[in-house]
C-alpha cells in the first residue's frame, strides 16, 4: 500500500501535540493531550486501511469500499475514550474539590528518598531501636 | 526415612499443640522424635536409599540416601537433638508462652538437619540447608525484644543464605555439567567442566554456614538464641553442615585446584582466631562460641586437606565436638538459668556448690582439650598423625590446640573456680532434670573415645573413598610425634591459662573482623539502594510518562533505521478536501497544545476532533464520523459541566524549566510514530482479511452496513468488551462524583419523585426561574426532545444497513438528556427520565451480554446470530438480525453512560455547589481550607 | 460540476479558514463558541454539498445529527461559562489547597 | 465442551449487569458476586482439564470463523491462568467482604464495588483467551478501567493522587498498544494471532523487528518492566488492600502473559531475546534495591513486585521450553503469592493500624496467626525452599545454565542476588514489625475479621500446597511451554476450529 | 429537465458557499462579539439551507428529501437557542460595546429579569 | 377543567407528529413503516413522559402561508444586508438593544416569535423575560431611536403574524386589539 501522506503528517502533528500537553502537571491539560493522542492513534489506524466508498454493501461496489476493519477498530476506541474522558474529568474535580487544584503532585515518599539520595543517607530502616 | 522426616514435620505441627494442653513434659514425647532418627541409624548402620518423584522436570526429587557419613550424622543430630529438647522440659519455666513456638521451630530444624544429612538429591540438600538456615533465624530471635538479638538473626541469616545462594549457584553447574542432582551418581562419574567454579561457590556456601573465616562473625552473635538453641544449633548439628558437606563433596571435589587450598587456609585462620579471640571473653557463652568458631576451623582444615587419615580424624572430631561443645552450652544454660548471669567476672564458688556439674564439664573442656581417654584426644591425635609430614599446617594445628586448652581451661575456672575476694555466688542445686542430658552428652563423649576402635571400623567405607594415607583411631597409636604432641599442646595451653590468669593481656586481633565488613556491606547495600532508587523513581508522573516515550522513540528509531526501509512511494491525499481538514486538524491540535485557558484548549481539541470527524467522512466511514461528532459534543459538554468549577487558566507551570526537553520529546515522539506509521503501511503486500466482509455480513449478518454488521456480530466480542468499559467507567464517574453510600441513596430518592403534574401557569410549567437558565431553550428542548429520542430509535435500528446503530443512538438519545438539563438542571433531568442510570446499565449489559449468552443456551456459539424473515399480512415482510438486540443492550448502556455523566459531573455538582455557596454547614472542601 | 464543486470547496475551506482564525484569536471564549458554531455549519454545508457532488446520500444521518445536536456545545459553554457570579468566581472561590 | 470456553468472560459480566441492577443490596449482590466467581474457578478448572487431555480448545465468536471474526483460544497457559486468577478473585473477595470494603461501611462508597470487580476479572480471563490481538487490547481496557474505579475508590486525597499517577500511565498505555495495533494491521491486514504467525513471517525483518517493539513496549508497561515501571510503586499502595492485593496478582501478571503469548507465537526465534534479558536483569536490581529503600510494607511490596516480574522476562528471554516452563511455573507462584502478602498486609494495618514500619511492632507477640499469615508467604516470595519461589527460580537458574552465555549467567547472579535481597527486605519486616516491642500507637486488642483471617489463610495454604504440586504443576507449564514454542498447533487449532 | 435541476443546484450551492463565505468575513472583521454573532450566525441559517436545497435538487430521492427536510428543520429550530445563549451569556458578560450601542433598553431591566 | 382529555389529546398529537418525523427518516410511507413508528412514538412517549404541557393552539394554513413568505423574504433579504455590511470595509457598524413588550406573552409564543426573530439577520435576542412577556433584542445597524421604534413595531407585526398562524382564538383576540 502506497502511505497517504496528509495523515501521516497529521499523525505526527497529533501525536507531538498530545505528547506536549501529556507532559504537563494539570491533569485537564493532560486529558486534552490523550484526546489528541487518540485522534492521532485513529488516524494511524485508518491509514492502514484503504479509503473508498463506505462500507455499505449495494450503495457501492464492494472493490471500491473502504476497509472496514479499520472503521470498527477506531469505533470502538473513539467510544471507549469517550468514557475514559468522563472518568478522568470526575477524576480532575475529584483532585480539585480535594486538593484545590488539578495538578499532577508528586509522589511523597519518592520525594523522601531522593532527598535521603541528595543528603547521601540511607534508607534509615535499619534495625537500630 | 521419609517417614522419620515426616514424622518431624508432623511433630512441629503439633508442638505448641501439645505444649498447650500437658505443658513441659510434652517435650519429653516431643524429643522421642529426634531420638527416632538416632534410632533408625542405629538399625541402619549400612547404605539405604529411597527415592519418591518431586519435581522431575527440574531433576529435583525426595532422593534420600543414607551412608556412613549421613549415618553418623544422623546420630548427633538425632541424639543430641533429643537430649537437648529433654533438656529444655526443665531449662524452660512452665507456661513459658513462647515454648510451643520454640518447640516447634526446633523440631522444625531437626527435620531439616535431617533431612539435610540424608539427601542424595543435592537441590533437595539445598532445600533442607536453607530451611535451617530459617529455623535458625527463628531461634536466634526467641527473644526479639532487643535490637542486638534481631540484627543477630538478620545476620545469620543473610551470611548464611548468601552462602547458600552460591552454593546453589554451584550444585546447578555440578548437576547440570553431569546430567544428574543425584550425589551418588556425579560423585562416581568424571567431574563436569566448571567444577571449580562450582567447587569454588559450594565452598563458599559451606564456610559461610560453619562460620569458617571470613563468615565467623555471625556465630557469636547468633548467641541471641536461647541457650539449647545454641547448644543444638551452633554447637552439635548446624554448624556441622557446612563441614559434613565439605566432607560429603570432598572425595570427588578435593581434586579441583582451589578446593584444598581455600579449605585448609580458611580452616586454619579460623581456629587461630576464633582461639585467640575466646580467651577473650567474659561471657561464658561467648568464649564457647569462639571456641565453636575456633574448632570448626579445625573441621574445616582436617576435611580439607583430603587424605584418608585427615579425613578419618575429622569425622572423629566432628562427633567429639559436638558431644563436648553441646556439653559445655548445656551446662552454661544450667548455671545461666540458676545464677542468672553468665559473665565469669560474677561467679564464684560455683564448683563447690555444684560439683556433679563442675565434673561433666571438665570431662567436656577435657575431651575438647584432647585428654585421654575422651573422644577429643582419639581425633586430635590422628589429626595430628596425617599432618606429620605437613609441617607449616601441624604448626597452625598445635597452635590453635594449644588456645583450645588455654580457652578450656578459662572456661573451667571461669565457671567453677572460687575467684579471691569474690562472694561465693548463690545458687540452688542443679536438679537433675537440667544436670542430667548435659551428664549424658559428657558421658557418650567419654564412651567414643573408649569405642573408637569400633567407630573406625563403622567409618572405614567413609574413609576409604578418599585418597591418600590412611589412619586409625585408637586411643592408643603408640610412642610417636602424635603423643609428643598432645604432651606439648596440654602444657602449652595450661601455660597460657596461667599466664593469662597471672595478668597477661590478650591484644585484640587487628585483622579487620568480618562483622564490620558485613555492617560496611550492608550499609553500602543500603545506600546503593536508595541512591538507585532516588534517580529511578522520581515520583513524577512526567518523569514516568517521559521515561516511556523515551523508550518508544529509542526503540522506534533504532528499529526504523535497522528496517533499512526505503521510501518506496508516496501519495499526497486521497482527495484534497483532506488537506483542508488536516490543516485545521493540525492547526487546532498545535494551539491547543500551546493555550493558557482552559476553555480555549478544550474548544480547539474539539476543533480538532471536529476535523478528524470530517476525515473520517473523506476516507468513506460515516459510522466514524456520525460517532465522532457526537462523542465530541458529549466531551464538551462534559468538559464544561467539569471546567465551570475550576479555575480559568491552567496553573503556572512549575516545570518551565524543562519546557525544551518535554518539546523534544514531544516531536521525536510525533516523528517516529509518523516515520513508523508510513514504514508499516508501505511494508503492506497481503489483503486484509476484511474483503471477506461485505458477501457474509449481508448473507449471515443480514445487514448492509459491514461496519456495523461487524460491531453487532462479526467482532460482536469486542464490542460486548468495549461496552463493560462504558459500564464501568460511568460507575467510576459516579464513584468519584458521590463517594459515599448516603449520597447515592438521596440522589436514587430525589430521581424518582414523579414529574409535576398538572400545568399551572402561576408556578410556570418549566421548572425554570433561576436567573442563568432561559425560557427559549426550555421551550425548544421539549418541542426537540421527543423528537431526538426518535431519532436516537431511527439510528438505532437503520444502523444496520445505514450509518448509525446502538451507540450512535445511544448517543443521540443521551444528548437528547442533556439538552434537558442544560435547559432545567437536575430537576428537569430528573422530570425527564426518571430512572437510575446504574439500573441502565445494568439493564443494558444483561441485555447484550444475555443475548450473547442466549445463543450459546440454543446451541450456538457465544453471541450467534439468527435472521428472522416473516411476511406479516397486511403490514409487509419484516427482516430482523437478532442481532438489533445486542445494539439495544448497547445504546441503553450508552444512554446509561450519557445519564451517569449529567446525574454526577451535571446535577452532583451543582447540588455540592450551591451548598458550598449557601450553606454554613461546613463541607468538605471549607474544611481542608481550614487544615 | 467539477468547476463547481472546487468553487463551493474553496469558498468553504476559505470561511472555514475565516472562523478558525476567531477560534484562535477570541479573545473571549464566546467568541471561539460562535467562530466553532461557524466551523460547524460550514461542516454541514461540506458535507450536504459533497452529498450532492456524489450524489451518495450515505452522509445524511450525519447531517441530521449535527442539525438537531449541534448547537448543544455551544449552548452548553454559554450556559456555564459566562453566566453571573457562581460560575464566574473562579479563582477567588477555588479552595485554596495544601501543595 | 467448548461451550465452557467464553463462560469466563461471560459469567462475570452477567454478574456485573445483575449487582448494578441490585445497588443498595449488598447481600444479594455478595451472593451474585460468590456465586458467579465460584462458578469461574469451577469453568476454568474444567478448562485446564479439558486443555491438558485433549488439547487447545477454540471457540469462534458467533460462529464466524478465523479470521473473519475472532476467536478465543484456551490452550493450556490460557487454561492455567484462568484457575490461578479466578481462584485469586474469589479468596480477594471472601477478604473484602470480610474487610466491610463490599458493602457500603466504613471507607466504603456506593455500590460499585462489585459491579466494577467482575468486570475486572472479566477483563483479565478476557486477556487469558483472547486469539485476537484487537480483543486483547479490549480486553486490557476491561480491566484497566475497572482498576481505576477500585483503586480511586473512596476519592481520598492519596487515592486520587495515585489514581491520577495510574490512569495516566496506563492510558499512555493504551495508546501504545493501539498503535502497535494499528502498525501491525497495516503492515498485515488482519488481527487474528493465528493468521499473524504467517503473516508477520512473511514482512521484512526490520519491520517486523518495529512491530515487535511496540507490542513489547505497550506489554513492558503493563507488566512494569524497568523502566516503564516507575508508576506501580507511586500508585499501587494506596488503593484498599483487597484492590491491591487482586492488582499485584494479576494485572502485571496479564502484561507478563501477553509478553510469553506474543513473543513466543508472534516473534519466536528470540530475536530480541537480548534486550529481554538485560530488561530482565535492570528490572530485577533496579526493583529490589527499591524495595531496600522503602519504609512502607505496601511500596516495599510493591517494589518486590517489579523486581520478580523480571524473573519471568528470564524465562520469556531464554526462549527455550525449560526457561518458558519456569517462567510459567513462577507466574502461578507470583500471583498467588503476591496477593497472598498484600491481603497479609491489609491485615497488618488492620490490626497494627498502619503498614509504615516505623509505626508497627510486637505483632509476632500480639497476633501469632498474622505472624504466620505473613512470615510463611514472605519465606515464600524470598525463593526459601522447599516453597514455590524457589521451585520457579531453581528452574530459571537451570535454563540460565542451560544457555550457558555469559548473560544468563549474569541473570542466574543477579537473580540470586535478588533472591537474598528480597529476603533481606521482608525479613527487615519480620524484624521491625512483628519481632520489635509494639509500637505505642499500636492497638493492644484489635481482632481480625474471620474472612479476612481465613481467606488470607487458605491463599497461604494453596501458596504452600504449590510446593506439594510442583511436580504436576511443572508438567504442565512443561506442556504449555511445548505448545508455544510448537506454534502450529496453535495456527491448526484456531484454522481447524468450526461451529 | 435533470440538466436545470442541476444548475439550479449548481447555483443553490455556490450561494451558499458564499454566504458561509461571508459568515467567516464577518466574524474576522466585526468588532465585537454581538456583531460577529450577527455575521456569524445569520447568513449561514439561509447558506446552508441553500446548500441543502441545492443536494436536495441533485439527489432528488423521496428518502434522502424527506431526511433533508428535516435537517433543515432542526437547523431551524436549533441555531437561533444558541445564538440567544451564547447572545445573552456575552451581554451579561458586558461583551456588548457600549460605545457602539445607540440603546440600550435591557440596562435598567436587567436585575430584573427573569429567565 | 380540560386536564385529562386535554392531555391525552396532546399524546395523541405528539404521537402523531412523531410518527410523521419517523416516516420522513425512513422516506417510506409503507404500513410497516407507519405502524412502526406510531410504536415507536408511543413506547418513546411513554418511557419519557410528556411535560404538563398544552398547546391549546390550532394551525390556520393560510397564516403559516403568510408567515412562511414574510419569514423567506425577511430571511434572504436580511442575509443580503448583512453580508453586505460584512464586506463593507472600513464600517464599523451601529447597534442598539431593543426591548419588546409582547401582546400574548405566553411561553410558546414567546418562544416562537424570538426564534423567528432570531433568524432573521441583524436581530439577537439577548433576553427574554418571561414574567412580563418582554424580549430584549440586539439590533445589527440602528441608527436612531427612530430606526429602535421602527424595529420594535416589525418585531410585534411579527408576533401577529405567527400568532395567527399558530395561536388559540383567545390569542388571536388578544392581538387585535390594539397595543397598550
Ligand atoms: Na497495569
Ligand atoms: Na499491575
Amino acid at each position: 500500500m502506497t502511505p497517504n501522506l496528509v495523515y501521516v503528517v497529521i499523525v505526527g502533528v497529533l501525536f507531538a501535540a498530545g505528547v506536549a500537553m501529556l507532559l504537563e502537571r494539570s491533569l485537564t491539560r493532560v486529558l486534552m493531550g490523550m484526546i489528541l493522542l487518540g485522534n492521532g492513534v485513529n488516524l494511524l489506524i485508518l491509514l492502514g486501511g484503504k479509503a473508498g466508498a463506505p462500507p455499505i454493501v449495494g450503495a457501492a461496489n464492494e472493490a471500491d469500499m473502504a476497509d472496514p476493519l479499520p472503521q470498527i477498530m477506531i469505533l470502538t476506541a473513539i467510544v471507549i475514550t469517550l468514557g475514559m474522558t468522563a472518568f478522568l474529568l470526575a477524576l480532575a474535580y475529584r483532585s480539585w474539590a480535594v486538593d484545590g487544584h488539578d495538578e499532577v503532585q508528586d509522589d511523597v515518599e519518592d520525594r523522601r528518598i531522593m532527598r535521603l539520595a541528595e543528603t547521601d543517607q540511607g534508607s534509615g530502616t535499619e534495625d537500630d531501636r | 526415612m521419609l517417614a522419620i522426616l515426616l514424622l518431624h514435620a508432623l511433630a512441629a505441627l503439633i508442638a505448641p499443640v501439645l505444649i498447650r494442653f500437658i505443658g513441659n513434659r510434652a517435650l519429653y514425647l516431643l524429643a522421642l522424635v529426634p531420638a527416632s532418627a538416632a534410632g533408625w541409624a542405629v538399625l541402619n548402620p549400612g547404605s539405604v536409599a529411597a527415592t519418591y518423584r518431586w519435581v522431575p522436570h527440574l531433576d529435583m526429587d525426595l532422593a534420600l540416601r543414607s551412608g556412613p557419613l549421613p549415618w553418623l550424622m544422623l546420630l548427633i543430630v538425632g541424639g543430641v537433638g533429643a537430649v537437648v529438647l529433654a533438656y529444655c522440659a526443665s531449662y524452660f519455666p512452665p507456661g513459658d508462652p513462647g515454648l510451643g513456638r520454640f518447640a516447634a521451630v526446633f523440631l522444625g530444624f531437626a527435620g531439616a538437619m535431617t533431612g539435610l544429612v540424608l539427601s542424595d538429591d543435592l537441590l533437595l540438600l539445598y532445600v533442607f540447608w536453607e530451611l535451617t538456615t530459617v529455623f535458625s533465624y527463628l531461634l536466634i530471635g526467641h527473644k526479639p525484644e532487643q535490637a542486638a538479638g534481631r540484627r543477630a538473626a538478620m545476620q545469620a541469616l543473610v551470611v548464611t543464605t548468601a552462602g547458600g545462594l552460591a552454593m546453589l549457584a554451584g550444585f546447578v553447574i555440578l548437576g547440570h555439567g553431569a546430567g544428574t542432582y543425584r550425589w551418588s551418581e556425579i560423585a562416581e562419574s568424571p567431574l563436569p567442566a566448571g567444577s571449580t567454579t562450582a567447587a569454588v561457590l559450594i565452598l563458599a556456601g559451606a564456610l559461610s554456614k560453619s562460620a569458617v573465616f571470613p563468615f565467623s562473625f555471625w556465630l557469636p552473635a547468633a548467641m541471641a538464641a536461647p541457650t539449647p538453641a545454641s547448644a543444638y544449633l551452633h554447637a552439635a548439628s548446624m554448624v556441622k553442615a557446612g563441614v559434613f558437606l565439605v566432607g560429603l563433596l570432598g572425595p570427588a571435589l578435593a581434586v579441583t585446584p582451589a578446593w584444598q587450598p581455600v579449605t585448609v587456609a580458611a580452616g586454619a585462620v579460623t581456629l587461630l582466631l576464633g582461639g585467640w579471640a575466646a580467651l577473650r571473653q567474659h561471657d561464658l557463652k561467648l568464649l564457647l562460641a569462639y571456641g565453636t568458631v575456633s574448632q570448626l576451623g579445625l573441621l574445616t582444615v582436617a576435611f580439607g586437606a583430603g587424605s584418608r587419615a585427615a579425613a578419618l580424624a575429622g569425622v572423629a572430631l566432628l562427633l567429639a565436638h559436638a558431644l563436648f561443645k553441646a556439653t559445655l552450652f548445656l551446662v552454661v544454660g544450667v548455671v545461666d538459668k540458676l545464677t542468672g548471669t553468665r559473665d565469669l567476672r560474677e561467679l564464684s564458688g560455683l564448683g563447690r556448690r555444684m560439683p556433679a556439674l563442675a565434673v561433666v564439664a571438665g570431662l567436656a573442656v577435657a575431651s575438647m582439650a584432647g585428654v585421654p581417654p575422651l573422644a577429643g584426644f582419639v581425633g586430635k591425635e590422628t589429626l595430628f598423625a596425617a599432618f606429620e609430614h605437613d609441617p607449616l599446617i601441624l604448626a597452625a594445628l598445635l597452635a590453635g590446640s594449644v588456645l583450645t586448652v588455654a580457652y578450656g581451661l578459662r572456661f573451667l575456672w571461669g565457671t567453677f573456680a572460687t575467684k579471691p575476694a569474690m562472694d561465693t555466688t548463690a545458687a540452688p542445686r542443679p536438679p537433675l532434670a537440667l544436670a542430667g542430658p548435659a551428664a549424658v552428652l559428657a558421658l557418650a563423649g567419654l564412651a567414643v573415645g573408649v569405642g573408637a576402635p569400633a567407630l573406625d571400623r563403622a567409618l572405614t567405607p567413609y574413609v576409604n573413598l578418599w585418597t591418600g594415607t590412611t589412619g586409625h583411631l585408637a586411643l592408643w597409636h603408640g610412642l610417636g610425634l602424635p603423643v609428643l604432641l598432645s604432651v606439648v599442646v596440654l602444657l602449652g595451653g595450661a601455660g597460657i591459662f596461667v599466664a593469662q590468669h597471672r595478668g597477661l593481656r590478650v591484644p585484640e586481633q587487628r585483622l579487620p573482623t568480618a562483622d564490620g565488613v558485613y555492617r560496611r556491606v550492608m550499609a553500602a547495600i543500603d545506600r546503593a539502594a536508595v541512591e538507585v532508587t532516588g534517580a529511578t523513581q522520581r515520583g513524577s508522573l512526567p518523569f514516568s510518562l517521559g521515561a516511556i516515550l523515551l523508550v518508544l522513540v529509542m526503540m522506534g528509531a533504532t528499529t526504523l533505521l535497522l528496517s533499512g526501509f526505503r521510501p518506496g512511494g508516496i501519495r499526497l491525499w486521497d482527495t484534497p478536501l483532506q488537506l483542508v481538514a488536516g490543516v485545521v486538524v493540525v492547526a487546532a491540535a498545535l494551539i491547543a497544545a500551546r493555550a493558557r485557558r482552559r476553555l480555549t484548549a478544550m474548544i480547539l481539541v474539539g476543533v480538532c476532533g471536529y476535523g478528524v470527524a470530517v476525515l473520517f467522512v473523506l476516507h468513506g466511514a460515516p459510522d466514524l464520523a456520525l460517532t465522532q461528532f457526537l462523542v465530541e459534543t458529549v466531551t464538551i459538554v462534559m468538559f464544561v459541566l467539569v471546567l465551570r468549577r475550576l479555575p480559568r487558566r491552567f496553573s503556572e507551570r512549575p516545570l518551565r524549566g524543562t519546557r525544551w526537553i518535554r518539546m523534544a520529546v514531544a516531536v521525536a515522539t510525533g516523528a517516529v510514530t509518523s516515520a513508523m506509521a508510513y514504514v508499516a503501511v508501505s511494508g503492506r503486500l497481503a489483503v486484509p482479511v476484511s474483503v471477506g466482509f461485505p458477501g457474509p455480513a449481508v448473507a449471515f449478518g443480514g445487514g448492509h452496513n459491514v461496519v456495523n454488521v461487524a460491531l453487532v456480530d462479526i467482532r460482536a466480542w469486542d464490542t460486548m468488551g468495549e461496552i463493560s468499559v462504558l459500564v464501568v467507567a460511568a460507575t467510576g464517574v459516579a464513584s468519584l462524583i458521590y463517594q459515599r453510600s448516603a449520597a447515592l441513596q438521596r440522589r436514587r430518592a430525589e430521581q424518582t419523585v414523579p414529574a409535576r403534574t398538572g400545568p399551572s401557569r402561576q408556578a410556570g410549567w418549566l421548572l425554570a426561574g433561576e436567573s442563568h437558565e432561559s425560557i427559549i431553550l426550555q421551550v425548544v428542548a421539549r418541542l426537540l426532545f421527543h423528537t431526538i429520542v426518535l431519532f436516537s430509535v431511527y439510528l438505532l435500528f437503520s444502523g444496520h444497513n445505514a450509518p448509525g446503530g446502538g451507540f450512535a443512538g445511544g448517543l443521540v438519545a443521551g444528548l437528547a438528556l442533556t439538552i434537558r438539563y442544560l435547559a432545567g438542571g437536575r430537576r428537569e433531568l430528573n422530570a425527564a427520565a426518571p430512572v437510575d442510570a446504574g439500573l441502565v446499565l445494568g439493564t443494558g449489559l444483561l441485555i447484550a451480554v444475555g443475548t450473547g449468552a442466549a445463543a450459546l443456551v440454543a446451541g450456538g456459539q457465544v453471541l450467534q446470530s439468527a435472521l428472522v424473515d416473516v411476511t406479516l399480512p397486511l403490514i409487509g415482510h419484516v427482516h430482523f438480525a437478532t442481532s438489533a438486540c445486542f445494539d439495544v443492550g448497547v445504546y441503553l448502556i450508552v444512554v446509561g453512560l450519557v445519564l451517569e455523566i449529567l446525574r454526577s459531573l451535571g446535577g452532583e455538582l451543582d447540588r455540592q455547589h450551591a451548598a458550598a455557596e449557601t450553606s454554613d454547614a461546613p463541607t468538605e472542601r471549607r474544611e481542608k481550607e481550614l487544615v | 460540476m467539477t468547476v463547481i464543486a472546487v468553487l463551493v470547496t474553496s469558498l468553504l475551506a476559505l470561511g472555514a479558514g475565516l472562523a478558525l482564525i476567531r477560534v484562535v484569536r477570541g479573545p473571549s471564549i464566546l467568541d471561539r463558541v460562535v467562530a466553532t458554531d461557524v466551523l460547524l455549519a460550514v461542516v454541514v454545508m461540506a458535507i450536504a454539498a459533497e452529498a450532492a457532488f456524489s450524489r451518495d446520500a450515505t452522509g445524511l444521518p450525519i447531517l441530521v445529527v449535527l442539525s438537531i445536536l449541534g448547537f448543544t456545545g455551544a449552548v452548553s459553554v454559554a450556559r456555564f461559562t459566562a453566566a453571573p457570579a457562581p460560575a464566574r468566581a473562579d479563582e477567588t472561590t477555588a479552595p485554596r489547597g495544601r501543595r | 465442551m467448548t461451550w465452557l470456553v467464553p463462560l469466563p468472560v461471560v459469567m462475570p459480566l452477567i454478574g456485573a449487569a445483575l449487582t448494578l441492577m441490585m445497588a443498595g443490596r449488598p447481600r444479594a449482590q455478595r451472593t451474585v458476586s460468590l456465586t458467579v466467581l465460584t462458578a469461574t474457578v469451577l469453568v476454568s478448572a474444567a478448562l485446564l482439564g479439558l486443555t491438558t487431555t485433549g488439547g487447545s480448545m477454540v471457540v469462534t465468536v458467533g460462529g464466524w470463523a478465523a479470521p473473519l471474526g475472532i476467536v478465543l483460544v484456551a490452550d493450556q497457559l490460557a487454561a492455567l491462568m484462568l484457575v490461578v486468577s479466578s481462584t485469586m478473585t474469589v479468596c480477594v473477595l471472601v477478604y473484602s467482604i470480610g474487610q466491610g470494603m463490599a458493602d457500603g461501611h466504613e471507607e466504603t462508597p456506593l455500590s460499585v464495588y462489585h459491579p466494577t470487580y467482575l468486570v475486572l476479572t472479566a477483563g483479565v480471563t478476557n486477556a487469558f483467551l483472547a486469539g485476537d490481538l484487537f480483543n486483547l487490547y479490549v480486553g486490557f481496557e476491561i480491566l484497566l478501567v475497572a482498576s481505576y474505579v477500585l483503586l480511586t475508590l473512596g476519592g481520598t486525597e492519596n487515592r486520587i493522587r495515585a489514581g491520577i499517577t495510574y490512569v495516566v500511565v496506563s492510558l499512555l498505555s493504551s495508546v501504545i498498544f493501539l498503535t502497535a495495533i494499528g502498525l501491525v494491521y497495516a503492515a498485515t491486514g488482519t488481527l487474528t494471532m493465528a493468521h499473524l504467525v504467517e503473516r508477520l513471517d512473511a514482512l521484512p525483518d526490520g519491520l517486523r523487528l518495529m512491530l515487535q517493539g511496540m507490542l513489547l513496549l505497550a506489554f513492558g508497561i503493563k507488566a512494569a518492566v524497568f523502566p516503564l515501571s516507575s508508576w506501580l510503586p507511586d500508585s499501587y499502595p494506596t488503593a484498599p488492600a483487597p484492590v491491591t492485593a487482586v492488582f499485584a496478582g494479576l494485572l502485571t501478571k496479564v502484561g507478563v502473559y501477553a509478553i510469553i503469548r506474543t513473543e513466543t507465537l508472534l516473534f519466536p526465534g528470540g530475536r530480541a531475546a537480548v534486550v529481554l534479558l538485560i530488561l530482565a536483569l535492570l528490572t530485577m536490581v533496579v526493583g529490589i534495591l527499591g524495595a531496600v529503600a522503602q519504609s512502607d510494607i505496601k511500596r516495599l511490596l510493591s517494589f518486590t513486585l517489579v523486581s520478580h516480574i523480571g524473573f519471568l522476562l528470564f524465562g520469556v528471554g531464554l526462549t527455550t521450553r525449560l526457561g518458558l516452563s519456569s517462567a510459567i511455573f513462577y507466574v502461578v507462584h507470583h500471583i498467588t503469592i503476591q496477593t497472598t502478602l498484600f491481603l497479609a498486609t491489609g491485615l497488618i494495618e488492620k490490626r497494627g493500624g498502619s503498614t509504615a514500619l516505623d509505626r508497627l511492632g510486637g505483632l509476632a507477640r500480639l497476633s501469632p496467626v498474622l505472624a504466620v499469615l505473613f512470615l510463611v508467604p514472605a519465606l515464600n516470595l524470598a525463593g526459601i525452599p522447599p516453597f514455590s519461589g524457589f521451585i520457579g527460580k531453581l528452574g530459571l537458574v537451570q535454563a540460565g545454565a542451560a544457555d550457558g552465555g555469559v548473560l544468563a549467567w549474569l541473570l542466574i547472579a543477579g537473580g540470586l542476588a535478588t533472591s537474598l535481597l528480597t529476603l533481606y527486605a521482608v525479613a527487615r519486616v519480620w524484624n521491625l514489625a512483628f519481632w520489635r516491642v509494639p509500637h505505642a500507637s499500636t492497638p493492644a486488642r484489635s481482632p481480625l475479621p474471620p474472612l479476612m483471617v481465613g481467606s488470607t489463610l487458605a491463599l497461604v495454604a494453596l501458596g504452600v500446597g504449590l510446593t506439594a504440586v510442583a511436580g504436576p504443576l511443572f508438567e504442565i507449564g512443561d506442556q504449555a511451554a511445548g505448545g508455544l514454542l510448537e506454534r502450529s498447533g496453535y495456527v491448526e487449532a484456531v484454522f481447524g476450529a468450526t461451529r | 429537465m435533470s440538466a436545470v435541476l442541476d444548475v439550479v443546484a449548481a447555483a443553490c450551492l455556490v450561494a451558499g458557499a458564499i454566504l458561509s463565505l461571508s459568515a467567516g468575513v464577518g466574524l474576522v472583521r466585526f468588532p465585537d462579539l454581538l456583531s460577529r454573532m450577527h455575521a456569524a450566525t445569520k447568513p449561514q441559517v439561509l447558506g446552508l439551507l441553500l446548500v441543502l436545497l441545492g443536494c436536495g435538487l441533485r439527489l432528488r430521492d423521496v428518502v434522502d428529501v424527506t431526511t433533508l427536510i428535516l435537517v433543515a428543520v432542526f437547523q431551524m429550530a436549533t441555531a437561533p437557542v444558541a445564538a440567544h445563549m451564547i447572545g445573552r451569556a456575552g451581554y451579561r458578560a458586558g461583551m456588548a460595546r457600549t460605545d457602539l450601542l445607540v440603546t440600550d433598553e435591557l440596562a435598567p431591566a436587567g436585575d430584573r429579569v427573569s429567565g | 377543567m380540560r386536564g385529562l382529555r386535554g392531555r391525552w389529546r396532546d399524546r395523541a398529537v405528539a404521537a402523531a407528529g412523531l410518527t410523521v418525523i419517523w416516516a420522513l427518516l425512513w422516506g417510506s410511507f409503507t404500513p410497516l413503516t407507519m405502524l412502526g413508528g406510531a410504536l415507536v412514538a408511543v413506547v418513546v412517549l411513554t418511557v419519557f413522559p410528556l411535560p404538563p404541557v398544552t398547546y391549546a393552539g390550532r394551525v390556520h394554513p393560510l397564516g403559516v402561508l403568510r408567515f412562511a413568505w414574510r419569514f423567506v423574504r425577511d430571511l434572504v433579504v436580511a442575509s443580503a444586508q448583512v453580508s453586505a455590511l460584512a464586506f463593507r470595509f472600513g464600517h464599523v457598524p451601529r447597534s442598539a438593544v431593543i426591548a419588546v413588550p409582547l401582546r400574548v406573552p405566553s411561553d410558546l409564543g414567546l418562544t416562537l416569535t424570538a426564534e423567528a426573530l432570531s433568524l432573521v439577520p441583524g436581530s439577537l435576542i439577548v433576553e427574554a423575560d418571561r414574567e412580563s412577556g418582554v424580549l430584549y433584542v440586539h439590533v445589527l445597524g440602528v441608527r436612531d431611536a427612530a430606526g429602535a421604534e421602527r424595529f420594535r413595531r416589525d418585531v410585534l407585526d411579527l408576533e401577529r403574524r405567527i400568532v395567527h398562524a399558530f395561536g388559540s382564538p383567545a390569542e388571536r383576540r388578544a392581538i387585535k386589539e390594539p397595543p397598550t
